[in-house]
């Protein structure tokens, strides 16, 4: 009898690790708490840095996760997780009842909920919205402002709820430097008079071919970069946003008006990671996220032994990132159940 | 107006860039004509050598943001002590034109002055 | 019959040209100054008259320059010109020896055939006419190639064929008219008469068999007119205007006049001069290693004439000077361009009057009013006395090895120096003077001169070819400046220091201001011949590349400044050698960036072979102050 | 702007306000600065409300703004502030109500120091006990008194004679409120609505029949500043800071101005004087100035308080434009009187803005 493997989360890393899985011939399950897989990259149109649409890699993930041997269960939740000698049992909030030889926790992030940073006015003022509401609009072909005119002066905020203490999250989320570089080129293709600001307190273009995207950006774009965190928002008489920033770079504080501010949001533990944290007494750390055996050559192992880590729910991650981290966690579940 | 300075009242000129009301055409001048003036990230590599820096406050970095954000009337000033000597060129990591620049941004404020900009 | 009406264009035209060419060498004559004037008449009454002639002949006639470079288009050149002018010189003794009368007027002349129909059937006569056909077919072959350039320059081995505007179209179609329809009309007419030698006459006689000649022939007889008529009256407008002017270059030349770095009558002879022939552009790198292909002198010389706004023109270029050594008519392209830098941002004061036939010469300011820098923040200059002084340069602090091995060679020396810019210096004012910003320059240049002044220095040793020749061109000093190069030969040369030698294949890329820029070619050579074995390179001397680095060009990018690096390091490094040495900072950083080769300064090199245990030994002979050398002789 | 955003950060932050029995501490300066308004509370919270309000003859200053220009030590802060408790405990109060949004947040600030490190707290009440014999408990409840005429705006809203709209029109008067920057920018908690959307004077206008302007500099300081103003080399910092805020809510086309500090509706009030007199510049409508209101004195208006009563003569800026609109019955030439609170008010050539 083949042994069974759960696989906690649908999106990239659980849809990778459930097909990487298959392909080494163990029975999976793979449990998404929605009613579609694949998570975040949802609500993602075009991904980094190439600028490629986001469904080619949904269309790659549905290819390798949609098969026999894949035990699918969407809009699934877990509410009980035990260990008995060797084995799991995992109770569902359908009620459900399965046992489990090993599980993969691939919970993901939820994005920074982007009114915590209540200066910035998100809910609260028109036209301030978060990167996932501006792919939105990639989507739907059309950046358009509340009263349905198109933005001609357009902030983006680096960032938010990312390197920031005040809300409790010292890390940075890494991938927004580049989201919010890709945005504002794809802003200037769709609008291509608009002027594009960027307020970083660092470019963090660590990947392959970010640094390069930045140059795009400033070279064929024009798009501006003004190093300094954005203090607040107001809103003028006339529906604009106004911003506050300190130009550090000229030393002087620096007011703006835009019509619309894009929030950079960051990455943060699920909500979904911290209840599998809970009942399954796996460790956190001091960023919420599962904490890992060891850094350099334990990224997938956790405190429990049979439960391994996929993914972001380790901590901010490419996609790129994260397919490689889900194949090293089939790679370790295969170890360990060689062993038994 | 006296009594008020008897007080020691002055109402400080504020320190605020206010982007919307600076005037940015020096900066558009030199865009148009040089566009590597876009790729500065500000690293400050371009002060460090600086042959004019060596005998004054004079940064090249600062001047470049000074003009992109419309405050002229200090890189007005500034932008004389150049020597056009061109070593922030050599070390500049994004090869930023900035020779260039300084020649345009004097030419600039020359048309500026003369209404022609 | 001794006139016919169709002969009036070509009369008004020639009559016009000869008029305006006189008028036009006067107001050239008296825009000159007044020393200038003096070497012209001085030159008229000597020598150079004699010697201008024969250049006239041997440039202007015969195109020998473009022939060594291209023999395609410089025979494309010369069947043009030396064919027209002896269809001329022939036409004209025929007129005279065959004609009604001697002394005829130069329309019967030109056209010989339509007054005289029946002549050339025997004898003498037939062996002229053949003489003539033969001149026509000269130049009609040189026609056809001019043609074909015009479609397809590569016919004549060039790259890139210079682009035209209108005037310069019309003129060029009526220019290529003329030899064709002398060549139909003289046929039409032999047809008639069954005159006409072998290509004329056979021409007449296959076309008679089918074609009503004797109704074709005065037709065509007017085109040729009207094609003389209108090609003079448009001469002064187009480029063509350099086939007068650039007799009164080269008496102007031979006279001894030099461009200067203002505009006056001599750059604007030189800019008329020029015949667009485009070799210029085939030289230029910015051409051949980065596609730019309007900014070549060609274009800054049309641009110049037709009063176009020249500041982006003039600001291209690396003025490494390879289009200066190339130029056929020898133009001084560079000192021109500089006055256009100088001048670009003045007002443009330049007025073209009578659409264009009489031009004022421009005005370039030289003190610009602009107050756009003040040095006043330079500290006082320390005085401290030494016989010779070390000026490393601005970019040479960016070659630390380079310094490093001066010190090296300059402690081995034994010469007391001093280092004056150890600690980063003022500017030389040659990349201000680049800009075109020479007053500026000049607060420079009297700030290091006071300083060199001051320390009583007989000798001044720099780095940079670029501070090279700004002493040496616009500083006044006491002492006498070397390129390093120069001083380490002068070391080598009195034996106070010694070398062994490395057993390295080094070729050597001569930076563009120390060898077209200051014809410093022998000493660096000979440096490197004494440490290093020397290869040859196919870019030698004044043929030698530009390195792309050069602070003279501010339009261009990187990228395109790698470029042409990239491709001038992989010419140099051909022959795989172990070191690509130079002679600059600049060139070293720029080609550093370009090759795998090892990239060094000649200095490095040395201060690699010197031999420490030298005794160091006080040199004089070659560096007598100005003062001693007048107290000698 | 989305109201209901607003709506669910005010319902973020709520905070406890006692009902009854304050022991309530004076601002320093606010008796100078506008001296009706500490009488108008305390009469309003006695007499209209029927609150057991405590004022102790021995209590001082806070130190607060000693604290703040940095020439009293923190440890002497908190053994200043520990008598205060000492003399509330004494009294046998236990809700605490400071005038001062200063001391409000030195409070707040000195009870959270004391939470995370009680041993701070102990040695300071050995000091105390060193120093005066005194010893405290720590208030349970600490309100401001703005906190607590926002808790009563409804009853004060029942009880009002006028309420704060145009009496042509019927259009409701455009209020900018002002928070004190120590009422909730150190500690959002302690604020009602927050740091960010302060709603502690948004409720009571909007009570009130008044409508809130929101401006862009809304959250930008009066200009006080402390060392701003005390220092006289500052001082036109001081005035540009203001004149920043006034600039920004000029185009609201604002009728008054509400605050709840002592020294923010002195600051915008005085220097809409001097930047007139400077610069020539006013920023109400019709070439007024923006009148500015503590509110307490807005409490007393709507309230039906005559006017000279409540101190409205000691605004530089004058008050009348808007009780013109409001239509509340003054008598303006006893606004000088000398039977009325100020009682020896030389007329000069007076405020004209």
């Amino acid at each position: 009898m083949s042994k069974h493997v759960v696989v906690i989360g649908g999106g990239v890393a659980g849809m990778e690790a459930a097909g990487q899985l298959s392909k080494c011939g163990f029975e999976v399950t793979l449990i998404e708490k929605e009613n579609k897989t694949g998570g975040n990259i949802n609500n993602w149109y075009k991904l980094f840095p190439d600028r490629r649409d986001s469904s080619e890699v949904k269309e790659y993930l549905d290819m390798i996760s949609q098969k026999n041997g894949i035990k699918l269960l969407t809009e699934t939740t877990i509410e009980k997780l035990n260990r008995h000698c060797d084995r799991f049992s995992i109770t569902t909030d359908k009620g459900t009842e399965m046992t489990a030889d090993a599980i993969i926790v691939a919970t993901g992030f939820d994005l920074f909920k982007s009114s915590r940073k209540e200066e910035y006015g998100y809910g609260i003022y028109d036209n301030v919205i978060t990167s996932a509401g501006l792919e939105e609009m990639f989507r739907n072909g059309k950046i358009s402002l509340t009263n349905g005119k198109i933005p001609s002066a357009i902030g983006i905020v680096h960032c938010v709820g990312s390197r920031d203490e005040k809300v409790g999250n010292l890390y940075c989320s890494k991938l927004c430097c580049v989201t919010a570089v890709k945005q504002a080129i794809e802003i200037k293709e769709h609008i291509p008079e608009s002027k594009v600001f960027c307020f970083y307190m660092d470019m963090r273009m660590g990947g392959t071919h970010y640094e390069e995207l930045y140059r795009e950006a400033q070279e064929k774009w024009g798009v501006n970069f003004i190093r300094g965190k954005v203090s607040e928002a107001g809103e003028s008489i006339d529906n604009k946003l106004v911003i506050k920033v300190e130009d550090t770079l000229a030393g002087r504080p620096l007011k703006m008006e835009l019509d619309m501010l894009v929030l950079m949001a960051g990455m943060e533990m699920s909500e979904g990671g911290k209840k599998i944290a809970r009942i399954g007494g796996l460790n956190t750390g001091e960023n919420r996220f599962f904490s890992t055996s060891d850094h350099h050559y334990g990224s997938n192992i956790s405190n429990v032994k049979g439960i391994f880590y996929a993914g972001t729910c380790i901590g901010p991650m490419s996609i790129t990132d994260t397919i490689s981290h889900s194949r090293a966690a089939v790679s370790d579940v295969m170890d360990f159940l060689r062993d038994q | 107006m006296k009594k008020m300075e008897k007080f020691g009242f002055v109402i400080s000129k504020g320190r605020q860039i206010d982007y919307e009301s600076n005037d940015r055409r020096i900066a558009e001048y030199i865009y148009k004509r040089e566009p590597s003036f876009r790729l500065c990230i500000e690293c400050g590599g371009c002060s460090a050598t600086c042959t004019t820096g060596n005998f004054t406050g004079f940064s090249l970095r600062e001047l470049h943001i000074l003009i992109k954000r419309g405050e002229n009337d200090k890189a007005r000033h500034d932008i004389k002590k150049c020597m056009l000597c061109g070593k922030c060129t050599l070390v500049c990591p994004r090869g930023v034109n900035t020779r260039n620049i300084v020649v345009l941004a004097r030419q600039a404020f020359q048309n500026y002055d003369n209404y022609a900009i | 019959m001794q006139f016919d009406p169709f002969v009036i264009p070509f009369n008004i035209g020639l009559y016009f040209i000869l008029f305006y060419v006189v008028i036009r060498s006067v107001i050239w004559f008296r825009g000159l100054s007044r020393q200038d004037k003096l070497r012209l008449q001085r030159g008229f009454f000597g020598i150079a008259f004699v010697q201008s002639l024969k250049e006239i002949f041997l440039e202007s006639l015969i195109h020998r320059k473009i022939l060594k470079t291209n023999f395609r288009l410089g025979y494309m050149h010369m069947s043009l010109a030396f064919g027209w002018f002896l269809l001329i010189l022939f036409g004209t003794i025929e007129a005279d020896m065959f004609g009604a009368k001697h002394l005829n007027a130069p329309y019967r002349a030109i056209f010989f055939r339509f007054f005289n129909p029946e002549h050339g059937r025997m004898g003498i006569e037939a062996a002229y006419g053949f003489l003539m056909d033969l001149i026509l077919a000269f130049i009609l072959s040189g026609l056809l190639l001019a043609v074909s350039k015009r479609f397809w320059s590569k016919i004549v081995g060039m790259k890139k064929t210079a682009r035209l505007k209108v005037t310069d179209k019309i003129a060029l179609t009526s220019l290529w008219l003329i030899f064709p329809s002398r060549l139909l009309a003289e046929s039409f007419t032999s047809g008639t008469y069954g005159t006409g030698s072998f290509l004329t006459g056979s021409l007449g006689h296959w076309m008679a068999s089918f074609l009503p000649v004797q109704e074709l022939a005065y037709p065509f007889w007017c085109l040729y007119s009207l094609s003389l008529g209108t090609f003079f009256i448009l001469l002064p407008l187009t480029r063509y205007m350099h086939i007068p002017t650039e007799l009164f270059l080269i008496f102007m030349r031979n006279s001894g006049i030099r461009t200067g770095d203002k505009a006056g009558s001599y750059s604007e002879v030189e800019t008329y001069s020029c015949s667009s022939c485009g070799i210029c552009i085939d030289a230029c790198q910015l051409n051949f290693s980065t596609g730019i292909n309007n900014v070549q002198s060609v274009y800054l010389m049309k641009a110049i004439r037709n009063n176009d706004n020249v500041a982006d023109i003039a600001h291209n270029c690396l003025m490494c000077g390879r289009c200066d050594q190339k130029c056929p008519v020898g133009i001084e392209l560079s000192p021109i361009r500089m006055i256009q830098r100088r001048g670009s941002e003045a007002e443009n004061d330049i007025r073209n009057i009578y659409k264009g036939y009489f031009r004022s010469i421009q005005k370039t300011e030289i003190d610009k009013p602009n107050g756009f820098a003040v040095y006043n923040f330079l500290p006082e200059i320390k005085t401290e006395k030494a016989d010779v002084l070390f000026f490393a340069g601005c970019m040479t602090h960016l070659t630390p090895s380079i310094k490093k091995a001066m010190v090296k060679i300059l402690d081995a020396s034994g010469v007391n120096y001093r280092f004056i810019d150890e600690h980063g210096g003022v500017c030389c004012g040659r990349p201000l003077m680049l800009a075109g910003q020479d007053k500026e320059a000049r607060e420079l240049i009297n700030y290091n001169s006071q300083m060199i002044w001051r320390s009583g220095a007989h000798t001044l040793v720099t780095s940079c070819p670029i501070c090279y020749k700004v002493f040496n061109e616009s500083y006044h000093l006491d002492a006498v400046v070397l390129h390093h190069t120069q001083f380490i030969k002068n070391l080598i040369d009195n034996g106070a220091v010694k070398m062994k030698f490395l057993r390295k294949r080094v070729v050597y890329h001569t930076p563009c201001e120390l060898g077209r820029g200051s014809g410093v070619y022998d000493e660096p050579k000979a440096v490197l011949k004494h440490v290093a074995r020397l290869e040859k390179s196919k870019f030698e001397d004044q043929n030698s590349l530009c390195c792309g680095g050069s602070l003279a060009n501010m339009k261009i990018s990187y990228r395109e400044k790698s470029r042409i690096a990239c491709d001038a390091a992989a010419e140099l490094t051909k022959g795989k050698p172990d070191i690509l040495a130079t002679a600059c900072p600049l060139c070293k950083k720029t080609f550093s960036q370009a090759t795998e080769t090892r990239v060094a300064d000649i200095s490095e090199i040395v201060a690699e072979a010197l031999m420490s245990s030298t005794t160091p030994k006080v040199i004089s002979k070659q560096f007598y102050s100005i003062k001693e050398l007048a107290d000698i002789s | 702007m989305n109201i209901e955003g607003k709506k669910a950060i005010w319902n973020d932050y709520q905070k406890e306000i006692a009902d009854d029995n304050y022991f309530y501490v004076r601002s320093c300066v606010r008796q100078n600065f506008f001296p009706g308004s500490e009488t108008a509370f305390l009469k309003i919270m006695r007499d209209e409300l029927g609150k057991d309000v405590y004022e102790h003859p021995c209590h001082t200053t806070c130190t607060g703004i000693g604290y703040h220009s940095d020439i009293v030590p923190l440890e002497t802060t908190m053994t200043v502030v520990a008598r205060q408790f000492a003399l509330m405990t004494e009294a046998g109060y236990k809700n605490l109500l400071p005038s001062c949004i200063t001391s409000f947040g030195l409070y707040t600030e000195i009870l959270d120091t004391w939470h995370h490190f009680p041993e701070v707290e102990e040695k300071i009440r050995k000091q105390l006990k060193k120093a005066t014999g005194r010893e405290f408990l720590k208030p349970e409840n600490l309100a401001h008194a703005s906190d607590v005429f926002y808790k009563f705006r409804k009853e004060i809203g029942a009880k009002a004679k006028y309420r704060l709209v145009h009496k042509n029109t019927g259009e409701p008067l455009k209020v900018v409120d002002h928070i004190g920057c120590h009422y909730a920018k150190m500690f959002p908690s302690k604020g009602v609505g927050g740091a960010e959307y302060p709603y502690v004077l948004t409720g009571m206008i909007e009570e009130w029949g008044g409508q809130i302007i929101d401006y862009p500099e809304r959250r930008h300081c009066c200009g006080f500043g402390f060392r701003q103003y005390l220092v006289q080399a500052n001082r036109g910092f001081s005035i540009a800071c203001s004149k920043e805020k006034f600039e920004s809510m000029k185009p609201f086309k604002p009728d008054m101005i509400i605050t709840n500090c002592p020294g923010c509706p002195m600051f915008l009030d005085r220097w809409q004087y001097v930047i007139n007199e400077m610069e020539g510049k006013r920023y109400g409508q019709n070439g007024e100035g923006i009148p500015v209101f503590t509110y307490e004195e807005v409490a007393g208006l709507v309230l039906g308080y005559d006017p000279w009563d409540l101190g409205l003569q000691m605004h530089q800026t004058d008050c009348e434009p808007v009780l013109d609109k409001i239509g509340i019955e003054y008598n303006p030439e006893e606004k000088f009187s000398t039977n009325k609170i100020v009682e020896d008010v030389k007329i000069h050539n007076y405020v004209n803005v």
